[in-house]
């Protein structure tokens, strides 16, 4: 059963606005490409977040437009950005040494799989989606925390599920699941239910996540607004 | 002082069945020119090294869809539908490696390291076939180096002694790139006749020759 | 934004038994008011990793002097005979190491590696005690990271983000250190507002705080 | 016995002018600290040599003195130098890369002693004389040609030896060895002599090397003048 309570855009909206609590300010994020990159939006103005990207970019701003685009500058998926007030330019090495050595606070990406062990599948679909890694492997071994950003099911497919089936991008790295209907938390004892949506009941969640998972006694409700 | 020379003759020396580092992620920083040259000379049955395959109508996509390539090793190929084509159909050996593990490998090489451990991709298809080592009590994946017979690099700015800085995003796998070939071609936005050795990011020592964007010699 | 502190504040955290790394190419590039506020507080038992000890009556050369160090590993110590003395009398527990072998294991610690694969030293007694490993018929030591609760270290400009640059020869082993530890002090010639984002060669992300060397705030 | 036939300072002069021949034109050369930084001296003015050294400088150009002199520019004995045009700064990471992989054409260092094999002792007497290696063993295990400028003997004691008693720099690196008597190459069939001074005898040269080696065919004179 596929439920179809939320536009895309809706969707979208929630899981960004969720992820963008998850920082403080100082803080240095990396965002994946897609729905991930949408965290930035969602950043109180008075909040300095730094957002950092492999490419070699320590402080990407806004996209570029018309006059302003520069081909030098761009961000990870490509798009051409601003480089704030205070960011710099570096190379691949010194990009993978800050994601791999830990020197990020937090990355938000999405996934096709996450599991009850925190591990993580989201760089291929063998012999149908194999878009590569990229820095993916290495962020999220070396993030300080990850946080897996992503539309609660595949058009009705169980993504949060017992044991991932497809290749892993790393094993046991998650910490924090954000999907449009719940918030799960990766603890030592498995999925801990932190947030639902009002709007889905409990049954709601258990039916589309296959999972095995401990209800927080502090449950609480998602901003949905 | 470093040869100049056409994109043309630049290429000249790469024959069929040489490896071939590139430069640049996605279409920035990346030697356009010098990849032209490579597809008018349609050199076959190269290995190429770079961070991506670009799009099918840019820079390194351009020698893929030219089935100029036999072997690649790279991060991500997700912007080229035409990478993944010829990969399902057999026609292309593709290596998907993480990021960091493919810059490790080639500074590697550069640096005179006989490899690292990394940790990335332990507990994944990334350990198959690898030696593993574990280091107080953690388990890491030994990478060799890896290096080229060319590599083909992108500056913004190169002095007449190779000397190379940069400008935005441009760097990313330039840099140790240029430390891992047996000869480096570096296509400079610009050639001046000095940089402010404070601001040099790769020092000639590492450049072989270098070609200029707009003042191609061929084109001018 | 990074606290701005003075020389003083800055090394109050640093207590006895800490490991600390140091900056600094002889007395270049090196941060000689954090040093000379570490000799004034007069901390004991510290582990001093730094690429050499300079001069007696100089920056970490005083440190010696000054009988503040138990362990020191480091590349060099022939311009302060005072370090020789102490280790010659059992007082200080010198590992002398080759100067690329520190650097990258430094560099490692800072970029998450498990340990490097170094040529330097085979057939030396650099290799006692450590594995060894061949790896394409050429043996190699396997060469452990290495980190610091502190980093010292030097900044030509630092603007408030933390980003550094340098002026001349005082980078040396300043960039890696900035990686490897737990906190990153970097003392700045110049504090300023803004460096252009090209120019930067330490990414704010790997400092914690900043001294300015000429307006120490206790100094003024 | 002692051969005094030679000042101080001439014998200098004939191992650094001698050194100074095994360059061309755009080869990148790391000298030693004390006689082999005297190499530079000799080297032809046409003739384009570019310096390097682990402290951070490629280019490395004369000693500054006075108002030219500025502490943050330094080689790698402490003395302010000049940076030539086309010379850059970098950090001891690229430094010891360039060194230790292969990218420095030569490098001309003292010795305390080399054997018969190419090995080389330079880094400490035990219990003695203990400066440490700094960057000498990175250099010499990396760089394409190793050339050790040393005075022959050590007041009197051998320094050319079958095999090297003192710890090791490096194992079975040296190409060249320059001495104010003599020049010999290292090859895989041991040492050839190939340049003798004509102020010495043969007998003077067998008597001052421990070391076994093979007279070249082509002999020469050294270069004295």
């Amino acid at each position: 059963m596929e439920l179809t309570l939320l536009s895309k855009e809706k969707t979208r909206e929630i899981i960004a606005r969720r992820a963008a609590k998850e920082f403080k300010s100082g803080d240095v994020v990396t965002l994946g490409i897609g729905l991930p990159t949408a965290v930035a939006n969602y950043i109180p103005e008075d909040q300095h977040v730094i957002f950092q990207s492999e490419n070699g970019l320590l402080g990407i701003g806004k996209n570029t437009t018309g006059d302003n685009m520069d081909k030098r500058i761009i961000n990870a998926g490509g798009i051409c950005v601003e480089a704030k007030k205070g960011a710099c330019f570096y190379d691949a090495a010194t990009a993978l040494s800050m994601m791999r050595g830990g020197h990020i606070d937090a990355t938000v990406l999405g996934a096709l799989q996450v599991d009850e062990e925190g591990s993580i599948a989201s760089w291929m679909i063998p012999n149908k989606f194999v878009p590569g890694m990229g820095g993916a492997m290495d962020l999220v071994i070396g993030s300080k925390r990850v946080i897996v950003a992503m539309e609660h099911t595949n058009k009705g497919e169980v993504k949060i599920v017992k044991k991932c089936t497809l290749p892993l991008t790393a094993y046991r790295e998650v910490d924090l699941i954000i999907t449009e209907r719940c918030v799960f938390d990766v603890t030592p004892d498995g999925l801990v239910l932190t947030e639902i949506n009002p709007m889905f009941s409990m049954d709601d969640i258990k039916e589309s996540v296959s999972a095995d998972f401990i209800i927080s006694d502090n449950l609480k409700y998602m901003d949905i607004d | 002082m470093k040869k100049i020379v056409s994109a043309k003759e630049a290429v000249k020396k790469i024959k069929d069945g040489a490896t071939v580092m590139i430069g640049g992620f996605l279409s920035c920083g990346v030697p356009d020119k010098l990849i032209d040259a490579l597809v008018e000379q349609n050199t076959k049955n190269l290995t190429m090294i770079c961070n991506d395959t670009s799009y099918p109508d840019a820079d390194k996509g351009k020698l893929i869809v030219n089935k100029q390539i036999k072997k690649l090793i790279t991060t991500h190929i997700g912007t080229n539908p035409e990478t993944g084509r010829q990969m399902n159909d057999g026609e292309i050996d593709v290596e998907l490696t993480p990021m960091g593990t493919l810059v490790e490998r080639i500074r590697a090489k550069g640096a005179g390291l006989g490899g690292v451990l990394a940790p990335t991709g332990v507990g994944t298809i990334v350990e198959n076939g690898k030696k593993t080592m574990e280091v107080d009590g953690k388990k890491y994946i030994f990478e060799k180096p890896i290096g080229a017979d060319f590599a083909l690099i992108y500056g913004t700015k190169v002095d007449r002694f190779g000397n190379v800085s940069f400008y935005g995003t441009t760097r990313n796998m330039n840099t140790v790139m240029a430390t891992a070939a047996d000869t480096v071609i570096v296509q400079a936005d610009e050639i001046v006749d000095e940089i402010d050795p404070n601001e040099v990011v790769i020092p000639g020592i590492f450049i072989d020759c270098i070609v200029e964007r707009e003042k191609d010699l061929e084109t001018v």
